[in-house]
């Protein structure tokens, strides 16, 4: 057991996926001699070599459909794009490709891959760089999408990516990867669709995935103070989506916001909300509230981007305004 | 023709088949037992055949949307193409797939692909995988001259260059995607084969109306490629009879465009070779009809008599 | 007034906007020698010559961009794109380029374009050529998405997108072409957000939009029958959305289904519901039913296809669960 | 050198204000008073002048993420370019686009594009716009060796070809995109320029270090844009002397290939040159100096007393 960080822990995933298993090879922009965008795979070319470590043209759409290509052959590829804004050039590959096939083909082709890639804002990068899209994904029918919070679930749920048949994006939020965290030495790995409690509370349901977690944490830290005993839910995966653990808690707190950084309108956090009241609506004491990103293209300017990414004093006053707690 | 007897026989059953089964499509298209898009292959007949009988049995093919041609060619099965053109559980894919997505793995058909330009980076993707595991395995990309245009393709066409893969690119050169003439659409003109220079691989124009000539091509690209060599691009110039799809006017071309095209159809140029060099006889001209339509009749009637996918067939194979 | 189809509607908005702005250009795959893939421009090139009816390459990517160029030197493009489905080639231009450069030039450049395309299933073209995409373009700040039912409101709606500063996604559904209406000779417009009740009914709501407004129109036929009074609002643009009309009806009724053709998770179903239950919660007699796409690609066959897709009388029996009426 | 003692000015000290400009900015940026990602142009600085002092003022001009060199070499005024590096409510956007989105319309400066290749599309555009209206102005589109290889650009040289747009496509060929060396990602190999026959559009590779020789293309290739023949392409061979970003540990060159570059650095060679045959004096450099120094000096010190936008900002100009 020791302490890593987020970047760590996918490094050692990959590490691990690339030592146990012939069939898996990385692809992606500068993943090998520039050591890779965000340090994931430092290291990787020089361990595996170019065959395994293959670095690739700024070409995001064949990338993403050679990886498609190669798992249809029973290969397991892990691609890396640089940032999920950049996914938009090869969402044809991913929507109406690798998520179709299996059914097109009814099941004679399996599309097991990875596409691992860098979500969120906050980093100052301007509208084109600091979008939170991984929700888009979670709606398409024949895809997967994980969205780790703490290097612990990093490595568990990259993992299970790794092993599953079928396409999944692997949502690393850009200003994550320095958390640090616990991760066991002996092997285990986190199902997809199982959320996570990360702090037991009465009064209010947060639920939340990859940032928003520690966002809801604050959030958490700071109603515990006013008295009001907050539990946390990490989603951990958006497809599939584990319904019954944040039923159960809406259940038992009877309240709930919903925390999520992609722009509020057609968020993930709006698929989480109706779920909620259409499945708990009697044991609801009000509204399943919303705390997003504002409805802006991300300004470079820190203080304008600050304002429009959820934080924690509006999860509090969202639960002020709805529940008068 | 350097060609043996039953290699002429076969060749020349192959294309009566695709032939016929089109024919039969749109005669079921107009009434109404065919549904959604529906592109048939008329007219361009020895592409698919002189190009995939030089193949092996373990090479891939992956092709766009006008699949029939490929799949009968590949030996897929004409009862189960027949199924799933209308919608039945017997079809390649259980009805769910329909004309444009024919796949069948068992024989290395790795479909039938509906978004134009789409298949070329997943062919790539399978070119990577057989150099990945060190295997002489070839990949047969499929594609049309309107592709051509599409990002896709110069992404595909450097990546599998660049990385010598293992691929045949064949481009089926018709003239036309849908109903506009390439030169309305390709600033290089319609002598496509000289873009594949910029990518470093070798390319040759070929008579796509010849399916000999097609097939000699082949097997000479085919050695390359086995060798290790990197992809080889070859188009095939050709031209379809009738409309891009069953909903098509056709009010963008002369009826004598189609006319001077269909002089020289390849069937008939075919037959008429092989009856002339000795290679196919009446009798045997004869026999292969009858060969061919009954095995359509056959298709036809097995597909009729199939059952469509039940209820349960819906969530089936969403994932793994 | 006559009556015409939504088809022909669409054509004399085009019509109209090149007779009367220079600026106004058309730009797409078969638009003009091909006459149309979905007949919608047939004739237009013979009218208006090659200079104004462009028939493009197939190139998605180019074709939306240079649209998007055009615009911000000033002209007026209307593009249009084949499917909904083939937008994903486009998918940068549209929600990274178009939609972020006013923002980003802080109000430098105007994208003034509109961005024709066919969504929706239902013809069996299967999984790649089916879906209902809109709903992400309602999502992205900067972008503007129309979606008519019927012929009025294609030309009403049509108007107000070619004169629009921004971007607009104009989404047809490939089933209602032939659908037929009174438009009137005069000229009108429809401004963006802003909703039409299409029935009056006091017992529930049923929010819906293009194709969908048809199924609950037939869905209200049936609970009439039943006795149940249902109001029928078509939601006409995605974005803007009309909060205040939903929300009116909603307060009258107390019961709301919201329709939509899209894959349920994540459909701008969920945005409508959740923003619904949020400022309306009090006035709910039970959760915001959905009903909508099943989460499967589109399969071709016909009855399946069919089963997967939303009809009247699941919006019967959802109100019979929820409501009990 | 076939040049004027005032030409001579005004491209020395264009190429000493961006070079000024750069170093400050990446100070700034180690300092914490610029955030993000920062590109810088060192190295490059004969392009962007060379280039752009040929255009005429109702041109446009698009371009990447590594704009700044661009953007002060068409004349937007360093004071705003650094405010908006700083994210200041008096910067070209108002603090709102940062360092990859600079934009000034005034000047027909149309951003400043983060996304690898994406500039070029709109660039399509705005010259489909120029010819729409029958104008013979043109449109400077500037791209890196690195977007050649993505869809955009096949899409783009097609179109800009097949409709004659008057486009002058400007490949800034450092050799790198990012840490990835051409000969890695391009199966075409490093001379790009050579692509462009593929697209029938005429094409040049010049000495991007050498400021006249840019000039010199650039106004032989806008004769022919102006005359209504199509695109041109010019690819100038150059070299980025810093890393891509300054986030980049340049882990993946020698700095033996950097100093050999630097060796051929575009503002010293000029300036010596510009001595030897008399066209620039010691005075004239020495205030040249001078007068860069406080251009930079002014711009940063408006930068740093500009105001932050205010929280009214944030939801300006989403929509109009
Ligand atoms: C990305 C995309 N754009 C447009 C279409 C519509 N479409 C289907 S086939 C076709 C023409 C393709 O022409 P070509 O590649 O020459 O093949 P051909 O039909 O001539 O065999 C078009 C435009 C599509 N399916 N996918
Ligand atoms: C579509 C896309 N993919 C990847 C990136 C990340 N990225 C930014 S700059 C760059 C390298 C571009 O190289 P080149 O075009 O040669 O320009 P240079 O930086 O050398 O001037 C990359 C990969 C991006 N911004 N957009
Ligand atoms: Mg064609
Ligand atoms: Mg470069």
């Amino acid at each position: 057991m020791g302490e890593i960080t987020l970047r760590d822990a996918v490094t050692r995933g990959l590490t691990e996926a690339l030592d146990t298993d012939e069939r898996v090879f990385l692809m992606g922009e500068d993943i090998g001699s520039y050591q890779g965008p965000y340090a994931v795979t430092k290291g990787l070319l020089e361990k595996y070599g170019h065959e395994r470590i293959k670095d690739t043209p700024i070409s995001e759409g064949v990338v993403v459909g050679a990886a498609v290509g190669a798992a249809m052959a029973g290969l397991r590829p892990i691609v890396e794009i640089m940032t999920i804004n950049f996914l938009l050039l090869a969402m044809d590959m991913v929507v109406n490709h690798a998520a179709k096939l299996r059914y097109m083909s009814n099941g004679q082709i399996q599309v097991p891959m990875v596409i691992r890639t860098v979500t969120g804002g906050g980093a100052q990068l301007g509208a084109t760089h600091s979008q939170s899209l991984e929700g888009w994904f979670a709606s398409v029918p024949g895809l997967k999408v994980a969205a780790p919070s703490d290097p612990y679930d990093a490595l568990g749920l990259l993992r299970t990516a790794i092993a599953d048949e079928d396409p999944v994006i692997f949502a690393e939020h850009a200003r994550l990867y320095q958390v640090r965290g616990d991760v066991p030495d002996d092997y285990y790995a986190i199902p997809f669709g199982q959320a996570k409690v990360k702090r037991a509370g009465d009064d209010v349901t947060l639920v939340a995935y990859s940032r928003g977690v520690h966002t809801a944490l604050e959030a958490a830290a700071i109603l515990e103070k006013k008295g009001v005993d907050a539990e946390v839910i990490d989603l951990r995966t958006l497809r599939p989506l584990d319904t019954a653990t944040v039923l159960a808690s809406v259940e038992k707190t009877n309240r709930v916001i919903v925390v999520d950084e992609a722009w509020r309108s057609g968020g993930f956090g709006a698929e989480v909300a109706s779920m909620i009241q259409e499945n708990a609506f009697d044991s609801l004491d009000g509204p399943v509230g919303r705390v997003a990103g504002l409805e802006v293209p991300a300004p470079y300017n820190g203080t304008l981007e600050a304002s429009a990414l959820p934080d924690a004093s509006q999860i509090v006053s969202t639960i002020e305004d709805i529940f008068g707690i | 023709m350097d060609l043996g007897n039953s290699q002429a026989v076969q060749l020349y059953e192959k294309m009566l088949l695709i032939r016929r089964f089109e024919e039969q499509s749109g005669r079921l298209y107009m009434q109404g037992k065919i549904n959604g898009f529906l592109h048939l292959y008329i007219g361009e007949e020895a592409i698919a055949v002189g190009a995939i009988s030089s193949l092996r049995d373990d090479d891939y093919i992956i092709t766009h949307y006008r699949d029939h041609g490929h799949a009968l060619a590949r030996g897929v099965h004409p009862n189960l193409i027949m199924a799933e053109l209308m919608g039945k559980v017997t079809g390649t894919s259980g009805g769910k797939g329909g004309s444009m997505h024919i796949f069948d793995v068992s024989k290395g058909f790795m479909g039938g692909h509906a978004i134009v330009g789409g298949q070329m980076p997943l062919a790539a993707g399978l070119a990577l995988a057989i150099k990945y595991r060190g295997e002489d395995r070839a990949v047969l990309c499929v594609f049309g001259d309107g592709a051509v245009n599409e990002g896709s393709f110069h992404e595909t066409m450097n990546l599998a260059s660049l990385w010598k893969l293992p691929i045949i690119f064949l481009l089926e050169n018709n003239l036309y995607g849908m109903g506009t003439h390439i030169e309305r659409t390709r600033a290089g003109g319609k002598d496509i084969y000289l873009n594949a220079d910029a990518y470093k691989i070798p390319a040759a124009q070929i008579d796509g109306m010849d399916v000999v000539a097609v097939r000699d091509s082949f097997t000479e690209a085919l050695e390359r490629i086995r060798a290790g060599e990197g992809p080889v691009f070859l188009e095939a110039m050709t031209y379809r009879f009738v409309g891009h799809s069953l909903q098509d006017p056709q009010s963008y071309r002369e009826s004598a465009e189609v006319d001077q095209w269909r002089i020289r159809d390849p069937i008939d140029t075919f037959r008429e070779a092989s009856f002339v060099d000795g290679l196919l006889d009446d009798g045997q001209i004869t026999r292969i009809g009858e060969r061919v339509d009954a095995a359509i009749s056959e298709a036809i009637a097995f597909a009729e008599q199939s059952d469509e996918p039940g209820p349960e067939a819906l969530f089936e194979n969403v994932e793994g």
